[in-house]
């Protein structure tokens, strides 16, 4: 066995859990899981079949945590999990799977398949068994703060083009602020009007926030790749930056990896429950909308439907914002059949769209068929979301099928459509 | 060895060796699943109706929006073979009564005409969802031989004992003999194979329901 | 005695219509076409007597008193009279030599062509001393008798299939006829006590056609030992309607209910009772509030109790506690090991660097 | 005591039994059958009515639709034999009781004359004694 497959059999070990051994022995082979999956949904190849994804864990876990599999394992009757297999197995725990969970809610006999392939993917990320897209993006997390390679002063560039936009402040490491606001590198990069959003939003809503210059990113590569130790580096940034402000709640920018990773992830990397909130900038806004703050000066006419990122929705339970939202700035709000947490990932979830090989891009448009049918089928130009990485992957896939549906990201939407700022406002520039 | 002797044999040793294998078995595996332990959620919980470990054991019986079209057989199929051994077990008069020998316990029977339909229909959609194991790419792909075996392992004991009941094929003694001893054959596989989620399949909807209530999402 | 039958009827007032009539239901009970009643008539009016030996082991009576106790006025016993018994040690006249003479006589005079009759089980341990008559073992007698014979009948459980005397733990080593002969057609009336028409069917037949009835597969006539009790209950449909008494004096009990709870070997057994009945028609155990304990089935008496139903257990669970004991153990002692190989994993963990991630 | 006043009797007669099973309507057709047979061959035939699956029901059905006829025969032999005509000539309801009254068996015969109410040549023959012997007397 060489040294790496032992640190991938060793971090099975670590990870191995009850429910993970109530899974694998309620699994009746009924292969429901399948028809969740929109990798096999979309292509037909019953090896994208999640369950059979975990296969090697399966395996480690009978071979370690049961006394018959290891009697099986010592007589030869169980194979034992080799590199080779593993790397068959790269790309059914990786390119094929966006962790967006939607196995875990058809299974008859209630296995949390998303669960386990989480923790499969500490096993194969330790044995270097993971795609160099991934690897890359966990690597530049870790080394310089994001995963596209940003750095501070460009960031800071990008805010300040942002004031002049809105002519409002950004504060930035300001102590005692009520919220502390994260982004993610793709909304710096490619959608920087969220920023200018949440700019004029909190400056209506009258709320102190403030953006720190040791902690604007809140992706997680680690949560991706699925090693909780880089995670857990990556996360305590935030935690840092949060507890040396002083901030009451830390604010989870749209991408739904982040909200996992700072929200649901993050105490348990940390292994301390945090002293702060954290908040999704959907889950803020809705109660802005609740309290009369956030009104619209007109609606948006066109015809549109909504998808729901899995790691916000299905995975992160904020399930009743999206709604009421759209609806207040959305005259034709068209829900579709498969909405909320039963919506269907857009293929490239879980790190999947930084894997950038010829297979895995095929793959994805192949898969990204289904919200090519959604679309159609409620014959709408226009889509709605509120991650940064499904817009990048519904991007793709348009420009793969030619399409000429229009992505709109909510957070700008409803900024868009927000009533003018109060020029006298304190945080206005002078 | 006469039909009685071996009548008398399934319903005396081999029923003592099967049920002693069988809480065997089934202690051990499930002590060996859940002592497993699981870490403790340091996140800060969010609330919602209808999310718990509790709900999710009840819901999970239905199938979610959408499926029951994708993949009726395996809902339909395994609602009548699933509910159809039910009846057949714990309604069906001889078995009440080998419940009631073994733990006291005993309620009203059904007619036997009733559970003889009962195990017609069992054996048809247990038929079905075979020939859909084997039709079905994702199912054979998955199918390993422990796939079919357990099929028979379960099969047999409604075929043999209808057909003892019918007076088909075997005289009676011997047909009956034949059915204790697959039900029997079936208590010992039980716990060593995925029929065990007959057990577990409350501790995995449980767990997976509490995991997902944690974040507030009612699965 | 010599002549036809119909006039040894006669002469004991039997008239050729009651005959005639008594040979349509016998062969209604046969499960022979209608036609065959006078078919029968007919033959065994004027049958031949054959000779008849009729020997008695390890037995306790029962089956002569059977058949020798039908109903009066024994038309059954009449049947008797068509063969020529030759030996019946319970029945015969004479004792000692001359009885043991009489069976030496008729056994030589009709060599080829009697027909056995056993009644017993017959023992075999000790070299058969268990039970012997004139000093000769019963093995012996068996032996040296079923040479000569033209078809054994073997009367009764024990002589079918071992019977009482071969229940649990066997002291005399006791087995039935067909165990030690197999080169001679045998038919197998077994019950403690068989139904003496039973009987008297089978030894019409034999006289009407030359031959044994039809058999099942543990050599039993089938047209007397096809159905379960079971299937001709009358009791039958409340254990459909799942009606049944839970004790012999409650209320389901009084209702006339199934009789299976309280352990009817009814479904198991093969015999006629449900349709003949005993005491000429009266009554049969089920009929008078009682379970069949399943006496025409082999080793009936090993067979979990009379008072137990037959889906119950056999046995009271021996080791069930034990085994929940050892299962826990196991479980427990898994679970123990499973978790020192967890902690130490977690122990011996050391952190991920990103060098880690390259293969 | 008569059995009567044993106190285990069956207050509900066990169901199952009233109602027509249907098997009773074929015999007509089969006993139209022995009919022409016993017209063109003169050969008698008969039903065995207790190995057929008929209920109660069925028989008295059965009994209805074949009515009765001109000849009722009362014969005492080891119980009471009743053999009666019924509305269709030639077809004859036979019931045989034993001495408890218990019906043992249950024919539907088609002959001319049921055998058993014909005297045999050799009874005859006994009769014929017996008026000789009477007539020597005289």
């Amino acid at each position: 066995m060489s040294a790496s497959l032992e640190k991938g059999i060793h971090a099975l070990r670590e990870v191995i859990d009850a429910p993970i051994a109530s899974y694998f022995s309620s699994c009746v082979h009924c292969g429901l899981c399948a028809e969740a999956c929109l990798f096999y949904t979309e292509t037909g190849d019953p090896k994208y079949t999640p369950i059979h994804k975990l296969e090697p864990l399966r395996r480690v876990y009978e071979q370690e945590y049961t006394l018959l599999g290891r009697l099986k394992k010592r007589v030869g009757l169980s194979k034992a999990v080799t590199d080779a297999e593993l790397d068959e197995w790269q790309e059914l725990v990786y390119d094929s799977c966006t962790l967006c969970g939607r196995c875990s809610l058809v299974c008859p006999v209630g296995n949390d398949l998303v669960y386990m392939v989480r923790k499969l993917r500490e096993g194969m990320a330790v044995s270097g068994h993971v795609p160099d897209g991934i690897r890359n993006a966990t690597k530049r997390t870790v080394e310089t703060g994001g995963p596209m390679g940003l750095k501070w002063p460009a960031v800071a560039h990008v805010l300040k083009h942002a004031e002049e936009v809105t002519g409002l402040k950004i504060p930035v490491d300001q102590a005692g602020a009520d919220y502390l606001v994260l982004l993610s590198s793709m909304e710096i990069v490619n959608y920087p009007e969220y920023i200018e959003a949440i700019a004029r939003i909190f400056h209506k809503a009258g709320i102190s926030y403030t953006l720190a210059s040791d902690a604007y990113e809140a992706t997680n590569a680690g949560i991706q790749i699925g090693n909780s130790d880089l995670a857990k580096v990556i996360v305590s940034r935030i935690v840092d930056a949060a507890e040396k402000l002083k901030v009451k709640k830390v604010l989870s920018p749209e991408c739904g990896h982040a909200y996992m990773a700072i929200r649901w992830e993050g105490p348990n990397l940390v292994g301390r429950p945090f002293g702060f909130e954290v908040v999704h900038v959907l889950e803020l806004l809705d109660e802005l909308r609740q309290k009369g703050v956030l009104k619209m000066k007109d609606k948006l006419k066109d015809p549109l439907i909504l998808h729901d990122p899995c790691q916000i929705v299905r995975r992160g339970g904020v399930l009743q914002a999206p709604e009421p939202l759209i609806r207040q700035v959305a005259e034709n709000y068209i829900p579709t059949a498969d909405k909320q947490k039963l919506n269907w990932c857009c293929g490239g979830g879980g790190g999947a769209s930084a894997i950038h090989t010829e297979a895995a891009e095929a793959l994805r448009a192949k898969a990204f068929k289904i919200k090519k049918r959604q679309i159609e089928e409620a014959g709408v130009d226009t889509m709605v979301t509120f991650c940064a990485n499904c817009r990048i992957t519904i991007e793709e896939g348009f420009d793969h099928y030619e399409m000429n549906t229009k992505l709109l990201g909510l957070t700008e939407l409803l900024a868009e459509h927000l009533e003018p700022v109060d020029a006298n406002s304190a945080s206005a520039l002078p | 060895m006469t039909d009685l002797q071996f009548l008398t044999w399934v319903r005396g040793p081999g029923l003592n060796i099967a049920i002693g294998i069988f809480l065997l078995g089934v202690l051990w595996r499930l002590i060996e699943i859940y002592t497993l332990g699981r870490r403790k959620d340091l996140a800060a919980p969010r609330h919602a109706a209808g999310a718990s470990g509790f709900h999710t054991v009840f819901r999970r019986s239905l199938p979610l929006p959408g499926m029951l079209k994708r993949s009726p057989v395996s809902y339909i199929g395994g609602y009548i073979f699933h509910a159809g051994l039910a009846i057949i077990v714990f309604l069906g008069a001889p078995h009440i009564l080998l419940i009631k020998n073994l733990v006291g316990l005993s309620w009203p029977a059904l007619p036997s005409q009733f559970i003889g339909l009962a195990a017609v229909v069992t054996m048809a959609a247990m038929v079905v969802v075979l020939a859909d194991r084997i039709n079905k790419p994702v199912k054979r792909f998955l199918s390993t031989f422990e796939d079919w075996f357990t099929w028979a392992v379960t099969f047999l004991p409604v075929l043999t004992g209808w057909m003892a009941t019918q007076h088909l094929l075997l005289p009676y003694t011997q047909m009956l003999a034949l059915h204790i001893l697959s039900a029997e054959i079936l208590l010992v596989v039980l716990p060593f194979s995925k029929l065990l989620h007959g057990f577990t399949l409350f501790g995995s909807r449980w767990y997976n329901g509490k995991v997902n209530a944690h974040k507030g999402v009612p699965v | 005695m010599q002549g036809p039958l119909i006039d040894t009827l006669a002469r004991q007032g039997i008239t050729r219509r009651t005959f005639l009539k008594y040979c349509a239901t016998l062969a209604s009970m046969m499960a022979l076409p209608p036609t065959a009643g006078r078919a029968m008539a007919e033959a065994m009016a004027a049958a031949r007597r054959p000779s008849v030996i009729w020997l008695p082991f390890q037995e306790c009576t029962g089956c002569t008193e059977s058949i020798t106790r039908s109903h009066s006025p024994t038309i059954e016993g009449m049947i008797f009279d068509m063969i020529s018994l030759d030996y019946q040690e319970t029945l015969m006249a004479a004792a000692g030599h001359q009885a043991e003479a009489a069976r030496a006589n008729a056994m030589k005079e009709n060599a080829g062509k009697y027909l056995l009759i056993v009644d017993g089980s017959i023992p075999l341990k000790m070299d058969g001393a268990y039970s012997c008559i004139g000093g000769r073992s019963n093995v012996d007698i068996l032996k040296e008798a079923a040479a000569g014979c033209a078809a054994i009948v073997a009367m009764g459980s024990c002589a079918s299939y071992g019977g009482i005397p071969k229940a649990n733990p066997n002291p005399t080593g006791a087995v039935s006829v067909s165990d030690i002969v197999k080169d001679k057609p045998i038919v197998n009336i077994p019950g403690c006590p068989p139904i003496p028409v039973v009987m008297t069917g089978v030894l019409a037949h034999y006289l009407t056609f030359g031959s044994l009835p039809a058999l099942d597969d543990k050599g039993r006539p089938k047209s007397f030992y096809g159905d379960t009790i079971h299937d001709r209950c009358y009791r039958r449909p409340f254990y459909d309607q799942g009606k049944f008494a839970r004790t012999f004096d409650d209320e389901g009990a009084r209702q006339g209910w199934c009789l299976f709870e309280l352990g009817c070997k009814g479904p198991v057994t093969h015999n006629a009772c449900a349709t003949v009945k005993w005491n000429g028609g009266t009554s049969w155990p089920v009929e008078s509030g009682h379970g069949c304990l399943g006496c025409s089935e082999p080793d009936f008496w090993d067979g979990g109790g009379f008072y137990k139903a037959l889906s119950a257990p056999a046995d009271p669970l021996k080791f069930a506690a034990a085994a929940a004991v050892v299962g826990a153990g196991a479980g427990v002692a898994v679970s123990f090991a499973n978790r020192a190989k967890k902690s130490a994993a977690r122990a011996s963990h050391e952190t991920t660097t990103l060098a880690d991630l390259e293969k | 005591m008569s059995l009567d006043a044993i106190p285990i009797h069956v207050v509900n007669a066990p169901s199952g039994e009233p109602g027509l099973t249907g098997n009773a309507p074929p015999l007509l057709r089969e006993l139209l059958e022995q009919v022409r047979r016993l017209l063109d061959t003169g050969e008698p035939s008969a039903i065995d009515l207790s190995a057929l699956p008929l209920t109660p029901a069925d028989l008295d059905w059965l009994h209805d639709k074949l009515g009765s006829g001109e000849i009722a025969v009362a014969l005492q032999a080891n119980g009471e034999s009743t053999l009666n005509e019924t509305g269709c000539p030639g077809v004859w309801w036979i019931t045989h009781r034993n001495e408890q009254g218990a019906v043992t068996s249950q024919f539907i015969e088609v002959t001319f004359v049921p055998e058993l109410v014909k005297a045999h040549p050799r009874d005859v023959a006994i009769g014929q004694e017996q008026l000789e012997f009477m007539i020597s007397d005289l």
